[in-house]
């Protein structure tokens, strides 16, 4: 409440809440404002006009100008938000979710637990995460290229079901597999941080005196787990969540410019700006293939970013009482 | 009247850990030997200086901490042996008040939650017989029953330290043991709850250990008083025996120590100041704790550590150096 | 060669790229011409390549890319060499001439005298003989010596020679037998170093024996002894299987070179460049050209370095900079360096000035490569296949056999728009293909327009012609693409609008995917449709048929073509390659031209058309297509200056 | 009568936050003579520390802004004064010690490097001396093997070490004012009194006037001759330190001393409290700050904010009424 | 802190070896007819060429003895050699980098660690100095500024910074080249009478006294540099930041002023020493952290350094280059965090003196 109210009052974060407001009516008015295509099989292919590998400049029929292979940037811009809020909320959803389990129990339980899941998180930690996130992908994409069940292909399709709402019963879709898989990979190697910094927080409040309140009149541990740690712990992580929900597009986007990201014309702004990562020595003619996605993207994430440092103003207790926000 | 709680030689050292297997390399001996006992409807305060092992005290008999050592007697069981089932059970009699009234409400959870939590947890009520009861125990501890629906930080200190006992009233205990109920509340608002305390304590009979820092309060709203000293107690007795005739050096040094808000009995006052600061609990001084700064430490206070002993009835003190004869005399 | 590498980012490699040349008379010097460009000659000394991909070796005989070739052109030498830029004729090199005798089967050659190393040893005869024996025992899995081994003993690797008859596998093999297999390859390759001649025995007539002899897997030549030094095989054939089938690492040639070229090797450092200096001691003494007012003496240039680039922007800007001389442009980039070419060459050199800009741009080139789609006949749908749906005709999938029906094959061929791929996809700069058989090359039906163009009316109409009734129920396939490789891709992409826009039941479904997943599912035979070029690998007609329609060919073999078309196209092959008769192989190669049209076993799609992108003071270029490296050049023939 | 030193009129001090206004002080005047102790008691929150930070131009701007009043010290206004002059007035004229000994030190500077900063800063003296200094200064707050002790860091030292280190500090340059500002309250009773005892013995040997901020009415008692009582931003009673706890004359005095038990025993059964809650300083005041809690309140007291005066010698109060009559004076 | 350290040095073979498990765990992911299409270009002519692959490098061996012959190595029946092993130092060959994996990255590591190097001295300082006046100026223009340039530098992907780099200050401008050095500068070094001491040419020029090239090189360096360091830069800001307003809260700074000190000494004096600690502990992590910058960073600046390599074997999926790779820069990432926690605890008494 009051922190809402906190943000709203903030210029920079009032700014970042705007766009991403604006983002949202973008992504949510998507059919709206980019109708699909008659034909089209899959809204979030971009529909393209022609093959013709030289970009064509904004005009009448391509508000924003078309990419090499002639996709309407105006309509992967607009479809794009969709799957950038995706990408960014889902990856964070299950990361946090992760590290906040996996660092609750660390902190709760002590003693080997902690040990061992702290070393586990350390294993992790050991990888640079592009790096890892890039190897990760590949492989995924060979083993679900394969198209045969197993359990990696139980997560793809949570994670399917999270981003696309797809029935788990369902097969993959081929259009969204490589989606999947990036998002895959950097889940895997995206949990630790907040883990870490869960597992530190549990700790100080476990020594808190409202937990032995708890344990006085009688909780069990999952009740002062649950009822009582968690949801003191977990608040700093919000910081640390709306922050990373930008920099996991970002690196999204790395990933596509790699070649990794989204299917080929999928409405997808890093898969666009890779489009434009070869056209860059001349983008003064160019110029439209990396400025309007370009300028989506780093909006996006600039927005989440404002809003993540008000919010750790906000929420940041050693700031509390400064009077200033 | 027979004892309520008994308690026997209690230890509690906590392991310090160090090294590449995290092995245990000593301890900090936080309670070390401590004995008492209170009477039903009795108030025992205990006193003592910052680390000296009252909370730990206090603590370790509501299984917050696993004793190390000795027996803690409540109404006949030992609560050392209890199972974790067993020991859900009799908390419903056993309850806490805490220092710090800012953190030992969760801050998340609201008014009615805190304090009907625990009738949730021992199924003593469900619904709408939550809210009823919690609005009950509201209005007893002073506090509208409208707040229920509030969060502790809309509250002040002295409110929330209300929420507080509300919370250890919930379950009708017996006992309760209040770790420094007042010390972090201002001055005019620490009238209000002490008066409250024993309001209630008239009202249900309850028994109370008194932990606090402050031996005028202590004198104030116990009937006997235990001093500590680096995890023991060195004297107890009676407070106006006590107060008026400290027979431990130490207890001697603690009572002149605090200053009356009086200038004029000020003004004549002895003190009998005592050198350096606390040793460290984890690696306490030989024979009795307190030789290193006693001011009349003999060699046997370095060799021996003494024992509690009944110089008068009712006084116990733990000094090699007071002679029971002479007390009396 | 199967084209496409998957280091290059762009498919076909070498291909697609930039291809081939001709003529430019001395007089027509481009540079001359250009009006003043921006920048002055950066590093006059020094001719910098830049470009993407880096040879995997620098043994000539383990290599089987091109980006190796082009390096080991300029180090190593063989008995001749194209004349200039034609690729039907050829000037000795390391030979003073040669002889064949009348079965057209025994090869031999005169070794020049006075030819050193560039570590100081001589060339004599043994030397060459030693050079080819090696190349053929050290053969790979998967290496060029299928078809060397296939000139020499009509069979495609020294372990199915060595095996011979016997039942055995090759790890069984006694030494005897080793060594007799060895004692084979030896009688292969004769040097008499006191006649001075080396004897090639081939197994029949090979009309393409000398375009052969202008690859380096076959044609490098080494210094036997300092490779002995080395501790490379030493020509005794008790012990050769030490050395058969290394890793590409693991012989001694992998980082060193020592050839008699114009240039040798200074130094490779890998994923950064390869550098060349010129051999001051090179035996082509000065006035004595390689061909008719071709080089001669010490080379122009002085050193040479290959720069590897991957990132296009970064080759770009480094070209715009004027630090590279020669930079490699993925034909869809094109377009951003057309504002600056100051001078635009043809294929066979002739040059005009287009502006002030500092390119010379060699436009037009054909390449010596064709990209089909290959239809599978008879797919694997056994246990699940996503690539065929449902695996039935429901709707949801395809039958395994669907491409036995010709006339859904020549639906198919209808539906493709060649057009947009040759004018989107390719900038315009393609041919589209009437078969096999590339345009200007012995069997292409000149003058002939192919059989098939985008026509959605014909294409409807086979699939009615069908034998079954997919018009109504409609299909689903899945094509797949290697991700990077974006002439697969767009073929694709183009062949899918086509056929869905004829009718809305059919569906196609176009996913990338990683290379390793690709090749995968194609050992499986489950893919129904592959995009797959050829590069070729010397120039001859057989080069082209053998690959696409022999039913051992590399291609050819995978689509499990129906019985009784595939006997007839086998039959056709060989009869081509058996003749020695230009007009009666001709014959046959039209043949096979126009019904590999007819019976449409492949979507014959296109053959690109490429371009070269220089500094506008780079001279003497020529547009040789059949260099093994068409993407690069002979360097000794080039100069600088402004 | 002694010379006067420090003299503040009229001061007001604001902070500017998110949720408002904060009034800290409102007004306050008050005067310290040459060497004379003066105490200033209040309830958490109620503006001590404000006070004195602004006097010494502490307080953080923004969000805080002194908006009104002089601060004279030797007649000239430090409200005035350039920072540069105001510098050389902190440390050498007037020094401060703070209530948390465990935080008032930088954790990563040796002792020796903090307590010789400011002599070479207000003294030019060398370093050898100044070290030389450091070590006599140490030794004499009673610190043993001072020269040792120069290259240690805070948290070598115990709670009541940190905070000699602390009053060294501020006397190292022969300050003609000391503000303690709580400094003992998170010192426990023994060790307060040797420091109280120190900080008496201190004051004897050099002279130095004191202002000693506290909310313990005990401290004070003994060690204070003149105190004032402050409440919601404003000083509320002014006296004598026997006088006012003799006689006190405003409902505040009287409720918080009556809140007090005493060690003595001289206690009433019941504590008085004073109900309701200290004022929020979001608004400025318009009537009498206690007015809410106040028992004898009349209609004025809403009205109208009474001032400081004088109603008996060298005795001020601000209050409407006289509470021995509870009527209006 | 010693016990720390040794607890931590103990702790460390565990985590190397559970990151080589778990890139053998990816890796097994991949069938074997996968894996050995990765030694393959194209669709093989032969048909069981890559069945024989699968043999010859024992691919369809059980998961667990692949991953113990990765680590011992194997031993060749003929001549009884052992080949491989990472234990004994062997990463094995490198098929994109054409050489051993040790080689390649004792060849490479000169190179990025020369950038990581010169990335992190200015990154360090000027963010640290930045921070700091943020903090100082807290809620004022500067710092307003100063936290969206943070933000801001925090959101732009590098890849599009670093193109646009590249394009305006080398392809336009000329100014500041991709690569290590300009040609002439490269013949020189590689020329005998130029002594590589560091691989790292800014150092080995100047030990040479060739200024010139010296200054070619930083010119080389400029943009990776910029590229490479603006998302640390702005991170490392606002942990500065953040620090020191901490540190500014803190009753110690009261303390300092109470003392009569100028505004510029209890800064400099008391609060940025104290600011500072947690600052080492991020500041090392965004250095190791540099090493994700790297990989994109040295690709689009075509520099040789080990950033490029691991693109390059990563979309290779060159096993053997990957695993050795991450093998090793788990080794730096580890290392470089035990080595800032002993920086950590050296600079804190607190922790030091415990
Ligand atoms: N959980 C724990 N682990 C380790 N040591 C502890 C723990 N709890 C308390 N101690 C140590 O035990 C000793 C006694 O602590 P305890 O809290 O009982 O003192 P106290 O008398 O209540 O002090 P205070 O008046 O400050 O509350 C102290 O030295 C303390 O540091
Ligand atoms: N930096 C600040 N920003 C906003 N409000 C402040 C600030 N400093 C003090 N205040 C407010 O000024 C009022 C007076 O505070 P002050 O610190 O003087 O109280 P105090 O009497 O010293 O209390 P305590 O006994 O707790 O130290 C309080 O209400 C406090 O909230
Ligand atoms: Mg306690
Ligand atoms: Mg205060």
């Amino acid at each position: 409440m009051t922190i809402l109210k906190k943000l709203l009052k903030n210029p920079t974060s009032l700014i970042g809440i705007v766009i991403l407001t604006l983002y949202a009516i973008m992504a949510i008015g998507a059919p709206y404002f980019a109708p699909i295509p008659e034909n089209a099989r899959d809204p979030y292919m971009i529909p393209r006009d022609g093959f013709s590998t030289t970009p064509n400049p904004p005009s009448e029929e391509h508000r924003f100008g078309t990419t090499e292979g002639q996709y309407d940037i105006y309509y992967g811009v607009v479809w794009g938000a969709r799957t950038a809020f995706r990408i960014g909320v889902v990856i964070t959803l299950i990361t946090t979710i992760v590290g906040v389990l996996i660092g609750s129990l660390s902190g709760f339980y002590g003693g080997w637990v902690d040990e061992l899941l702290m070393r586990f998180t350390e294993i992790f930690q050991a990888f640079p995460f592009l790096l890892a996130a890039i190897t990760l992908t590949s492989v995924l994409q060979t083993v679900y290229g394969r198209g045969e069940a197993n359990g990696l292909v139980f997560m793809a399709k949570i994670v399917a079901f999270l981003t696309f709402g797809q029935n788990p019963a369902e097969k993959i879709d081929p259009v969204q597999l490589q989606v999947l898989t990036g998002m895959l990979a950097i889940i895997f190697f995206g949990w630790m941080g907040i883990a870490r910094v869960m597992r530190g927080n549990i700790l100080a409040v476990k020594e808190s005196e409202y937990a032995t309140a708890a344990q006085i009149i009688g909780a069990g541990n999952m009740r002062i787990l649950f009822r009582h740690l968690l949801p003191n712990a977990v608040f700093p992580i919000l910081v640390i969540a709306s922050m990373n929900i930008g920099s996991y597009v970002l690196t999204f986007a790395a990933l596509s410019f790699l070649g990794l990201g989204a299917q080929r014309g999928y409405a997808d702004w890093g898969q666009m700006i890779s489009f434009a990562r070869n056209w860059v020595p001349s983008l003064g003619e160019y110029w439209y293939i990396v400025v309007f996605p370009g300028v989506a993207i780093v909006l996006f994430v600039l927005a989440w970013n404002l809003v993540g440092d008000a919010l750790r103003d906000i929420l940041d207790p050693r700031l509390r009482g400064s009077g200033s926000v | 009247m027979s004892a309520l709680v008994r308690v026997e030689n209690l230890k509690k050292y906590f392991p310090i850990r160090k090294g590449l297997l995290r092995r245990e390399v000593g301890s900090v001996h936080a309670v070390d030997g401590v004995s008492f006992e209170i009477k039903k409807g009795e108030t025992l305060g205990l006193v003592g200086e910052s680390g000296c092992g009252k909370s730990t005290t206090g603590r370790t008999f509501l299984r917050v901490y696993e004793p190390t050592d000795g027996k803690m007697m409540y109404d006949g069981v030992d609560l050392a042996s209890l199972n974790a089932v067993e020991m859900r059970k009799m908390r419903r009699k056993l309850q806490m008040i805490f220092q710090d009234p800012y953190a030992s409400l969760n801050p998340r959870m609201k008014v009615l939650d805190i304090v009907g939590e625990s009738l949730i947890v021992h199924k003593l009520a469900t619904g709408k017989e939550v809210q009823a009861r919690v609005e009950e125990l509201l209005t007893l501890v002073g506090l509208n029953p409208a707040f229920a629906n509030r969060y502790p930080h809309e509250f002040s200190g002295g409110q929330r330290q209300r929420i507080g006992i509300a919370r250890a009233l919930s379950l009708q205990p017996e006992f309760i043991i209040c770790d420094e109920p007042i010390s972090a509340l201002d001055v005019s608002v620490q009238a209000q709850v002490i008066n409250l305390l024993e309001d209630l304590q008239e009202e249900f009979g309850l028994t109370y250990l008194f932990i606090a820092h402050d031996l005028s309060m202590v004198r104030h709203i116990s009937d006997r008083v235990a001093v500590m000293y680096l995890g023991g107690i060195v004297e107890l007795a009676d407070k106006d025996d006590l107060y008026e005739e400290p027979l431990h050096p130490y207890s001697q040094a603690l009572l002149s120590a605090v200053p009356i808000p009086d200038p004029v009995a000020e003004e004549g006052r002895r003190r009998v100041l005592l050198k350096g600061d606390v040793p460290s609990p984890i690696n306490p001084p030989s024979g009795c704790r307190f030789h290193t700064r006693c001011p009349i430490a003999e060699t046997i206070c370095v060799e021996k550590r003494p024992e509690q002993r009944e110089v008068k009835a009712n006084h116990f003190v733990s000094c090699h150096l007071v002679d029971a004869e002479e007390v009396v005399a | 060669a199967p084209a496409s590498t998957p280091v290059a980012d762009d498919a076909e490699a070498p291909a697609a790229e930039e291809t081939v040349a001709e003529e430019a008379p001395a007089a027509e010097e481009p540079a001359e011409e250009a009006s003043a460009p921006a920048l002055d000659m950066k590093n006059p000394d020094t001719y910098v390549f830049v470009t993407f991909g880096e040879p995997q070796t620098l043994d000539p005989a383990w290599t089987y890319e091109t980006t190796g070739a082009a390096q080991q052109n300029n180090i190593y030498e063989g008995m001749v060499w194209f004349n200039r830029e034609d690729t039907g004729s050829f000037v000795p090199v390391l030979s003073t001439g040669w002889e064949i005798n009348e079965t057209g089967d025994i090869w031999t050659f005169d070794i020049r005298e006075g030819v050193t190393f560039h570590e100081g040893g001589t060339l004599e005869p043994h030397d060459v003989a030693y050079s080819v024996q090696r190349a053929l025992l050290q053969d790979r899995l998967d290496g060029p010596h299928w078809m060397t081994l296939e000139a020499f003993f009509g069979l495609y690797s020294v372990e199915d020679l060595a095996i011979g008859d016997s039942e055995k596998e090759f790890s069984d093999l006694s030494d005897a037998e080793l060594v007799a297999a060895c004692e084979k390859v030896k009688s292969a390759v004769v040097a008499d170093d006191e006649a001075g001649t080396v004897t090639y025995n081939l197994a029949t007539a090979t009309p393409w024996f000398l375009a052969m002899l202008t690859n380096n897997f076959l044609a490098a030549t080494y210094d036997m002894e300092w490779m002995v030094e080395q501790g490379a095989w030493d020509g005794s054939c008790d012990n050769w299987v030490q050395w058969h089938d290394p890793e590409q690492e693991n012989t001694v040639l992998f980082n060193v070179a020592n050839g008699t070229g114009p240039y040798i090797l200074d130094h490779w450092t890998p994923g950064e460049e390869i550098a060349l200096v010129a051999n001051e001691n090179y035996w082509r003494a000065e006035g004595d050209p390689i061909w008719e007012g071709g080089p001669s003496g010490i080379a122009s240039i002085k050193n040479v370095v290959w720069k590897i680039v991957d990132e296009w922007g970064t080759r770009q800007a480094m070209f715009e900079a004027g630090d590279a001389d020669f930079i490699a442009v993925p034909s869809q980039y094109r377009p951003q360096l057309e504002p600056d070419y100051g001078v635009i060459c043809d294929e066979a050199g002739n040059c005009e000035d287009a502006s002030d800009g500092y390119i010379q741009a060699w436009t037009d080139l054909p390449s010596l490569a064709m990209t089909p789609a290959q239809f599978n006949q008879s797919i694997n749908v056994e246990g699940g296949n996503p690539f065929a749906g449902s695996g039935e005709l429901d709707g949801n999938g395809i039958p395994a056999e669907f491409f036995r029906d010709v006339h859904i094959r020549r639906a198919f061929s209808y539906c493709f728009d060649y057009e947009a791929m040759i004018s989107d996809a390719l900038n315009g700069e393609g041919i589209q293909s009437q078969g096999p058989i590339i345009a200007g090359m012995l069997g292409y039906r000149e003058g002939e327009d192919p059989i098939y163009s985008y026509d959605p009316a014909k294409c409807e109409e086979e699939f009615k012609l069908a034998d079954s009734d997919v018009w109504e129920t409609g299909f689903y396939l899945q094509i797949a693409y290697n991700t990077g490789n974006d002439t697969r891709r767009l073929s694709s992409e183009i062949l899918k609008a086509g056929l869905e826009a004829v009718n809305p039941n059919f569906s196609v479904q176009v996913v990338g995917m990683p290379f390793a997943v690709l090749l995968n599912a194609r050992r499986a035979g489950k893919l129904p449709i592959y995009v797959g070029g050829w590069l070729e690998d010397f120039h001859d007609p057989h080069n082209w048929a053998h690959p696409f329609l022999h039913s051992q060919g590399a291609y050819g073999r995978v689509v499990n073509m129906e019985e009784g078309l595939a006997a007839e196209f086998d039959a056709l092959v060989e009869e081509g390659a058996a003749l020695t008769d230009t007009e009666e192989r001709r014959a046959v190669y039209e043949e096979i031209q126009l019904k590999a049209q007819e019976d449409a076993p492949m979507i014959w799609l296109y053959q690109p058309v490429g371009r070269r992108h220089f500094q506008h003071w780079i001279k003497d270029y020529y547009y040789n297509p059949a260099y093994p490296n068409a993407a690069y050049s002979y360097i000794y023939a080039l100069s600088k200056g402004e | 009568m002694q010379k006067k030193i420090l003299d503040v009129k009229g001061l007001e001090t604001r902070f500017r936050t998110d949720e408002g206004v904060v009034h800290a002080i409102n007004g306050v005047s008050f005067e310290v003579n040459e060497g004379e102790t003066v105490g200033i008691v209040g309830e958490s929150g109620c503006g001590k520390s404000v006070t004195m930070l602004s006097v010494l131009r502490l307080i953080p701007m923004p969000p805080g802004v002194i908006s009104a009043g002089s601060a004279e010290f030797y007649e000239q206004d430090l409200l005035k004064l350039s920072e540069k002059e105001m510098q050389s007035v902190r440390g050498a004229q007037i020094a401060m010690i703070f209530q948390d000994p465990m935080t008032s030190l930088n954790p990563v500077l040796t002792i020796g490097k903090q307590l010789t900063e400011p002599m070479l800063l207000h003294l030019s003296i060398s370093e050898e001396e100044a070290d030389r200094r450091a070590v006599e200064l140490l030794e004499m707050v009673g610190i043993s093997e001072a020269e040792g002790r120069l290259k240690d860091y805070p948290h070598q030292f115990s709670g009541g070490m940190r905070q000699r280190v602390m009053i060294a500090m501020a006397l190292s340059c022969n300050p003609k004012v000391l503000i303690a500002d709580e400094p003992t309250t998170a010192l426990d009773v023994t060790i307060q009194a040797q420091f109280v005892d120190l900080v008496k013995r201190l004051q004897a040997d050099l002279g130095m006037a004191i202002i000693w901020i506290t909310h313990d009415l005990g401290v004070i008692a003994g060690l204070a001759q003149r105190m004032m009582v402050m409440y919601g931003g404003l000083f509320i009673e002014e006296a004598d330190v026997k006088e006012l706890y003799a006689n006190p004359q405003h409902p505040y005095t009287v409720g918080l001393l009556g809140s007090l038990p005493r060690l003595d025993g001289k206690h009433a059964e019941r504590l008085v409290s004073i109900d309701g809650l200290p004022p929020v300083l979001y608004a400025p005041p318009t009537s009498c700050p206690f007015a809410p809690r106040c028992e004898f309140v009349v209609e004025k007291c809403l009205e109208e904010n009474p001032a400081l005066e004088e109603v008996a010698p060298n005795h001020k109060v601000a209050c409407w009424v006289d509470i021995a009559t509870g009527r209006m004076k | 802190m010693l016990t720390y350290i040794i607890r931590r040095l103990f702790i460390l073979p565990l985590i190397l070896i559970g990151v080589t498990m778990l890139v053998f765990a990816m890796l097994s992911m991949l069938t074997p007819y996968e894996r050995a299409s990765l030694y393959v270009s194209d669709i093989p002519k032969r048909q069981g060429a890559i069945e024989d692959i699968v043999k010859k490098y024992g691919l369809d061996d059980p998961i667990h003895i692949q991953y113990w012959r990765w680590m011992v190595g194997q031993k060749d029946e003929v001549t009884g050699e052992i080949d491989g092993g990472i234990l004994r130092g062997d990463m094995g060959f490198s098929t994109v980098g054409h050489m051993p994996v040790a080689e390649v990255i004792k060849h490479r590591l000169p190179a990025t660690a020369e950038l990581a190097l010169l990335s992190a001295i200015p990154l360090i300082g000027l963010s640290v100095w930045m921070g700091i006046k943020s903090a100082v100026h807290h809620n004022k223009l500067p710092d307003q500024i100063l936290r969206v340039l943070a933000i801001i530098g925090w959101s732009v992907p590098t890849f599009v910074l670093g193109l646009l780099l590249l394009m305006f200050f080398y392809a336009k401008l000329d100014w500041f080249p991709p690569e290590r050095l300009s040609l002439w500068a490269s013949q020189i070094v590689q020329s005998g009478e130029f002594t590589r001491y560091t691989q790292m040419n800014t150092i080995d020029s100047l030990l040479n006294l060739r200024f010139d090239i010296f200054l070619d090189a930083l010119r080389h360096l400029v943009l990776p540099v910029i590229t490479l360091s603006i998302i640390s830069w702005a991170f490392l800001l606002r942990v500065t930041r953040s620090s020191m307003l901490d540190t500014l809260r803190q009753d110690y700074m009261t303390t300092a002023r109470a003392k009569g000190l100028n505004e510029r000494r209890v800064i400099k004096g008391h609060a940025v020493p104290n600011a500072l600690i947690p600052v080492i502990t991020v500041g090392g992590m965004t250095l190791i952290g540099l090493f994700n910058g790297v990989v994109i960073t040295e690709t689009i600046f075509n520099y040789p350094g080990l950033g490029k390599f691991m693109a390059a074997s990563a979309a290779m999926l060159d096993v053997v280059s990957v695993l050795g790779m991450t093998l090793f820069s788990s080794f730096v990432l580890v290392f470089g965090n035990l080595i800032v926690d002993v920086l950590y605890g050296i600079v804190d008494p607190r922790i030091r003196l415990d």
